[in-house]
């Protein structure tokens, strides 16, 4: 079922170790085959109270009241809890590494802005009696007009979904009402390539549904400190997520985990930690919130929506000369980390191909669903699905065979990204080579013979002049589709090379220095010596040569010499790089 | 009634690691007076196998067999800080940590033989079995027990090490999108054959076949878990996953497993992985990491399998019965479009 | 006030407990009533236990069958004699869904649910119903679907079918998305007896085609007396969404349900896969 | 609220516990009497990780009332051991990696157990007959069915 291709990039590895490379059986298997691993739940307190809570059953509505008066009466029921109980009831995750604004309650206090979103936490000696009680909280709404749709939620006059970014966009960079990558000129390659294929593709959103339900166990420990048994993905994400909420020193939580029933990205949230340690703190008694599986499967965030358009360039030859992708995120009602994913979407396109002129806009737009987060390929998996269906229709327009049309645009060591840095390390026309060859796909002499090591730099390496623009500034939205406001000459980059990584222990204890990746500063080198390839088109075979406009365009003015520094201008300060500084 | 067959393929690259970097990761190693290490992390493990990934790292830095090398995850009073499990950079960033904090922990176990054995730490090497020597003669040796005994009751040594991975936080150009996003990429290729029911629009997945490179398998066994889970959920994303199935429009969000589609085992197809290792230069051991991109590459292949057995596009996903059936009726019947090499 | 177990030793004693509470549940393999409770829909009353060991029984005579209300889809798997109804049993849950699930709960499982329940349909099977104290009383599976939602509708006691004289006359097909468990998109279950070549006296009964199970009666018209040939099996596929009221849910729209509805059929009745 | 008690046996062992009336098998065994082996997937009988034996048969913990046990015996994942000794199944999953996050292992290896006693030589249709009430969210299955196929194979699990 799985074979190594050791002969391929043999010369770039030592196979020589003694554990690494050897399939050895998980430490955690005996713990997994007995039972025995201790999953969050898997803890036994005395006087364990369970947290449930109450949800909203409107998409959107303003809350008139509440009266938990006959929860708090009845039959063990320990404590109620509100949204005034939380300490700081209003967060957003990234704000850890100080990105995005606080935007989300734990508890709403004032409004609910999806259905399920949590109103009012019942604490109780027993599950059924929690259950019992929340059936007894009255909350008066307003209900009030809500949108689903990432494209009517970003236009003039929606409802306003999260009052924290009023025209229920993410805002970047304090600018722009998204995320914005641009190479080269595409309208321009546009307007010279053979084919232009057009499309519009909608990424599900997609429950995680790991078998194990969020939750968390947290119980007052000696020292006036607070044991947390988490699922968390992310120990210390959580632990000061909860610190942050509560108002609480980090050292007064101690939180174990690290045992965790599947995640898949559904547990980096701290879905639940917040209000148990809350319990805990309120009733001086462990409590144990965990959501069922209605819950999990409804409200517990699921991976974000996606509605992806992609245009391409071609030319009869299959060479891809322009990409323009214009995304939008569906955030749902609040960040969570749908921001970041978008800036991790924007570096990823337009996906390991090598093409000229590309340009995307990347926006995230809350609507009232659920607030969707991380999942498996995040920001990557959609765009990927949208990509490579492209591809095909790609292949299908010039007549390609689809492989031969990727190994014909693949990215290369040495070619130039649209995000301004040189690859390194490929692989991907390998991939293509071997997977042909296993499954008996026709490749062509000449497509076997292609190498991710080889063939690429040269004028692949250039970084083009850019056509810039300034569609979309915040607030208005009649300005997203804009003019060119100024073109960036050829070469220029106006981000520092990241600073070596850091990889720390005792220099004297260091036999040798431990590899550490760089960037490779932008220096353009003379073409290749190898002649370019040459696709051979199966159907239909083109007679004539591209029209001259058609050539993928090459920089208007001569690329700097080889050692001039890349220009650098224009850097954002640190504390606002990946978008709004948190407020 | 027809069943038509296709066959389709994708290719794809995924970054390794938070984007843009700025997501470090801690480790701590120490040992016992008689040698057995301890690796003390806040990583978690959700079946992506990370204990065992870190334990393998940290035996190859240290130069002991494996067994003699235990993690233990997580614990946030005794393991130092880590971003989390996510972004695929488990493997990379907390393997790297690890790597840094046992290569200290090995330079204090080398010293401590050194004094034993008086000669220079420097010219010590261990055989991965135990024992530390002098390079090029064996019989100079002294085992690691021995060495973390005398390290502790005699030399007043703590063979221990700490260790920490950031690769710093990048800037973005908000005109350009200009960034650092990351530094390490996998890559994969993958052929899905399909059948179609033109009559139905159910799709049977009957074999897939792929090409991984991700670096360097850590431990093959657990690489093709992943692939092999991976790709099981690529199936599930492509024909079958929604909590919103007729999005945007809310309703009929499905409650339970029954509701909630997932290929069943009943559904599972054939699957040949082969994996190809091109060293990432900043990863442990070249490791990147195949966790998240392993459904990235199945959904698209069975998408233009999809087309190249009926001829209908479905670009929203899930590609449900449904939608491929209205896609056939739209057409006027199934329109096969031609066969890509033995399917 | 919180849940209440009662256990009742006899059927009689069970009905009475429900006709005189009418918040009253009965428990039976818990596949339904637990997840309620489970999941606070259900938060008080009382549940009633029947420990009667007739209620698990099976009784063969001859082709005339009772399967108690309690017996499992698991202990139907065991009996050669109920062959036909294997399909049908085969098709609810995992073995130890099957192992729990009832006979009686089936009847009362809401669509798309109920799958079982449609073999019984095509069967023509009656329900045993107990009123309070005394004797049941027949009341046929489509009277008593009909009426299924309506509440105080009494204590099941068991099932009556004749089976067919040749297992194989009973045909059923469940379609779902996922396999080898999967919940319906849709069920039939069609009793084609033969005679001299054709079909005579046939039933066929859909699941998630409606609220409830319900029988497919044009198409039964349009197979009565002919043979199982291409043309009989076009026209039964041009009537074979008559009468139904499927939903939209997680797994299908009304559309698709409608739409691969008769190729289904025409599937089963033709022998194909 | 008034609790009854309930007698039976775990895994060999005589137990006694005091439980209220809606409690569910599940919780009885992981709160009352810290027995985690059973996990909580969904409370609904739709994920199979609460899986356990009763009386030998498989049955769903989570949609057994935990009073109607009385004089029963109940069997976990923590039963299956002998002692130190793995029971066959759990060694042909360690063989096979047929286990990544974990939480459906018990679950499945009860499953299994219950098919390979009722069946000792099944066939890989009914191996997946067999696991169809239990999610596996990690896996894709194939280890598990395999790990499921080497233990009937070995000729090591005996009928019940």
């Amino acid at each position: 079922m799985l074979e190594f291709r050791k002969d391929l990039f043999a010369a770039e590895r030592d196979d020589n170790l003694n554990v690494v490379g050897k399939g050895a059986q998980r430490q955690d298997m005996p713990g997994h085959v007995t039972g025995r691993s201790p999953f969050f739940d898997d803890h036994a307190f005395e006087g364990l109270l369970h947290l449930k809570v109450v949800r909203s059953p409107h998409h959107h509505a303003r809350i008139r009241h509440i009266d938990t008066s006959a929860a708090e009466r009845a039959p063990g029921v320990k404590r109620v809890l509100r949204g005034a109980d939380v300490p700081v009831n209003k967060n957003t995750l990234l704000s850890l590494i100080n990105f995005g604004k606080d935007d989300e309650p734990t508890l709403a206090v004032s409004k609910v802005s999806y259905k399920g979103e949590p109103v009012v936490a019942i604490i109780a000696e027993t599950e059924h009696q929690a259950l019992a009680a929340r059936a007894l909280v009255r909350v008066d709404y307003e209900v009030i007009p809500h949108v689903f749709d990432v494209e009517e939620a970003l236009k003039p006059g929606a409802p306003v979904v999260n009052e924290t970014y009023p025209n229920n966009y993410f805002d970047y960079h304090d600018r722009y009402d998204h995320s914005k990558l641009r190479f080269g000129d595409v309208e321009r390659a546009f307007a010279g390539a053979d084919f232009i294929v057009d499309d519009r593709y909608q990424m599900s959103p997609i429950e995680h549904a790991p078998t194990e339900t969020n939750g968390s166990i947290a119980a007052p420990e000696q020292n006036d400190r607070f044991v947390v048994h988490s699922c968390a993905q992310g120990l210390f994400f959580s632990l000061g997520t909860a610190a942050k909420i509560l108002n609480l020193e980090s050292n007064r939580l101690h939180f174990v985990g690290g045992t965790v029933g599947g995640g898949f990205g559904g547990k980096v949230d701290s879905l639940t930690e917040p209000l148990s340690i809350l319990g805990a703190m309120m009733t001086g008694q462990p409590v144990r919130y965990v959501l069922d599986r209605e819950e999990e499967m409804l409200y517990g965030s699921p991976r974000g929506a996606e509605r992806i358009y992609i245009k391409d360039g071609i030319m009869r030859d299959g060479r891809i000369v322009a990409r323009r992708i214009r995304s939008y995120f569906d955030a749902g009602a609040y960040t969570r980390l749908s921001s970041y994913a978008a800036i991790k979407c924007t570096a990823h396109l337009p996906g390991p191909y090598t093409i000229p002129n590309v340009s995307a806009d990347i926006y995230v737009a809350y609507t009232n669903r659920c607030p969707s987060t991380a999942m498996r390929g995040f920001g990557i998996t959609a765009v990927d699905f949208a990509l490579e269906v492209h591809m095909d229709k790609g292949a299908e327009a010039c007549g390609m065979d689809p492989m031969e049309f990727r190994i014909l645009n693949a990215y290369r060591d040495g070619d130039m990204k649209a995000h301004r840095r040189v690859a390194k390390n490929t692989a991907l026309i390998e991939c293509v080579q071997v997977v042909a060859d296993k499954t008996g796909w026709p490749l062509s002499d000449q497509a076997r013979r292609q190498s991710s090591l080889t063939g690429g730099g040269g004028a692949r390496a250039d970084i083009p002049a850019t056509v810039l623009d300034d569609n979309g500034r915040i607030g208005r939205p009649e300005t997203r589709t804009g003019p060119v406001t100024e073109t960036l000459p050829a070469g220029t980059m106006r981000i520092p090379m990241t600073k070596q990584p850091i990889m720390e222990g005792s220099a004297e204890a260091r036999p040798t220095p431990p590899a550490v990746p760089q960037y490779e500063p932008y220096r353009p080198t003379p073409p290749a010596n190898q002649p370019a390839y040459q696709p051979q088109p199966y159907q239909p075979t083109p007679t004539a040569p591209p029209p001259t406009q058609a050539a993928p365009p090459s920089p208007p003015s001569a690329p700097p010499p080889a050692s001039a520094p890349p220009t650098q201008h224009g850097a954002v300060r640190f504390s606002s790089v990946f978008g709004t500084r948190r407020r | 009634m027809a069943r038509h067959r296709g066959r389709g393929m994708a290719s794809v690259n995924y970054p390794i690691g938070m984007n843009l970097g700025g997501d470090p990761s801690q480790a701590l190693i120490h040992s016992n007076p008689d040698g057995k290490f301890t690796v003390a992390l806040s990583a978690i493990d959700l079946g992506q196998g990370m204990k065992q990934v870190t334990r393998q790292v940290a035996a190859e830095t240290l130069g002991v067999p494996m067994e003699d090398v235990y993690v233990d995850t997580a614990d946030s009073d005794t393991g130092p800080h880590d971003m989390g499990s996510f972004a695929s950079r488990g493997t990379h960033r907390m393997g790297n940590a690890v790597i840094a904090a046992a290569r200290e922990a090995r330079g204090v176990l080398l010293e401590a033989a050194a004094e034993e054995l008086e000669v220079n730490a420097g010219d010590l090497v261990t055989d991965g079995r135990g024992n530390i020597h002098v390079k090029g003669a064996p019989s100079r040796s002294i085992t690691v027990k021995a060495t973390a005994q005398a390290a502790q009751f005699k030399q007043g040594k703590t063979i221990a090490g700490r260790g920490i991975f950031l690769i710093p936080l990048s800037t973005v150009d908000p005109q350009t999108g200009e960034m650092n996003p990351n530094t390490a990429f996998a890559h994969a290729s993958l052929v899905a054959d399909v059948e179609v029911d033109d009559e139905t629009g159910e799709v049977t997945v009957l074999k897939m076949a792929s090409a991984y490179e991700l670096g360097r398998a850590i431990n093959p066994k657990m690489v093709e878990q992943q692939l092999v889970g991976g790709a099981w959920m690529g199936i599930s994303h492509a024909l079958y996953e929604t909590p919103e199935p007729y999005y945007p429009d809310p309703s009929h969000g499905p409650r339970d497993f029954n509701e909630y589609l997932m290929p069943g085992p009943g559904d599972i197809a054939p699957y040949s992985i082969t994996v190809l290792e091109r060293p990432a230069p900043d990863g442990p051991f070249g490791g990147k990491g195949p966790g998240e991109m392993c459904a990235n590459p199945v959904l698209p292949a069975i998408a233009n399998a999809v087309y190249n057995a009926v001829g209908v596009r479905v670009n929203d996903l899930p590609i449900t019965p449904e939608k491929i059936l209205r896609g056939i009726k739209a057409n006027g019947g199934a329109r096969p479009q031609p066969r890509r090499g033995g399917g | 006030m919180p849940i209440e177990i009662r256990t009742a030793s006899t059927a009689s004693e069970a009905a009475g407990l429900l006709a005189g509470d009418r918040q009253a549940r009965l428990l039976s393999g818990g596949t339904l009533l637990m997840r309620d409770l489970n999941e606070g829909r259900l938060t008080d009353g009382v549940l009633v236990r029947l420990t009667d060991p007739a209620y698990r029984q099976i009784g063969v005579s001859g082709s005339r069958v009772e399967l108690g209300a309690g017996v499992t889809m698991a202990m139907i798997l065991k009996r050669r004699e109920l062959a036909c109804l294997h399909g049908a049993a085969r098709a609810i849950g995992g073995p130890a869904v099957r192992n729990m699930a009832t006979v009686g709960g089936n009847l009362f499982a809401e669509t798309p649910y109920g799958d079982f329940t449609v073999a019984l349909l095509a069967l023509d099977a009656q329900v045993m119903v107990l009123q309070g104290y005394g004797a049941p009383r027949a009341v046929g599976l489509e009277e008593f679907l009909a009426g299924r939602g309506r509440a105080s509708s009494g204590l099941v006691t068991a099932v009556q079918v004749t089976l067919p004289q040749n297992p194989l006359d009973l045909r059923f097909r469940k379609v779902s998305r996922v396999r080898p468990k999967g919940i319906a998109v849709l069920s039939i279950a069609a009793l084609l007896p033969t005679s001299g070549g054709r079909v005579t006296g046939a039933r066929v009964a859909y699941g998630a085609m409606a609220p409830t199970p319900i029988r497919a009666k044009a198409v039964e018209r349009a197979l009565d007396g002919k043979a199982l040939d291409a043309a009989t099996i076009a026209a039964v596929r041009a009537v074979a969404t008559e009468g139904t009221r499927p939903a939209t849910d997680a797994v299908a729209s009304d559309w698709y349900r409608r739409e691969v509805l008769p190729v289904h059929l025409a599937r089963l009745l033709s022998g194909q896969e | 609220m008034a609790k009854v008690p309930v007698q039976f046996r775990l895994n060999g062992s005589d137990r006694a516990a005091f439980v209220a009336p809606a409690d569910n098998l599940l919780t009885l065994l992981r709160r009352g009497l810290n027995e985690f082996g059973p996990k909580y997937g969904c409370g609904q009988g739709t994920c199979g990780t609460c899986t356990v034996l009763i009386d030998g048969e498989l049955q769903l913990s989570c949609l057994t009332l935990a009073a109607t046990c009385e004089g029963r015996h109940v069997e976990t994942v923590s039963g299956m051991a002998n002692g130190p000794t793995l029971h066959p199944i759990q060694q042909a999953f360690m063989e096979h990696f047929a286990a990544q996050c974990g939480f459906c292992t018990p679950g499945m290896l009860t499953a299994a157990r219950a098919l390979l006693e009722a069946n000792p030589t099944p066939s890989r249709e009914e191996v997946i007959d067999g696991i169809s009430g239990n999610i596996c969210r990690c896996t894709g299955y194939e280890a598990i069915i395999e790990a499921i196929l080497a233990a009937a194979r070995s000729g090591q699990v005996r009928r019940a």
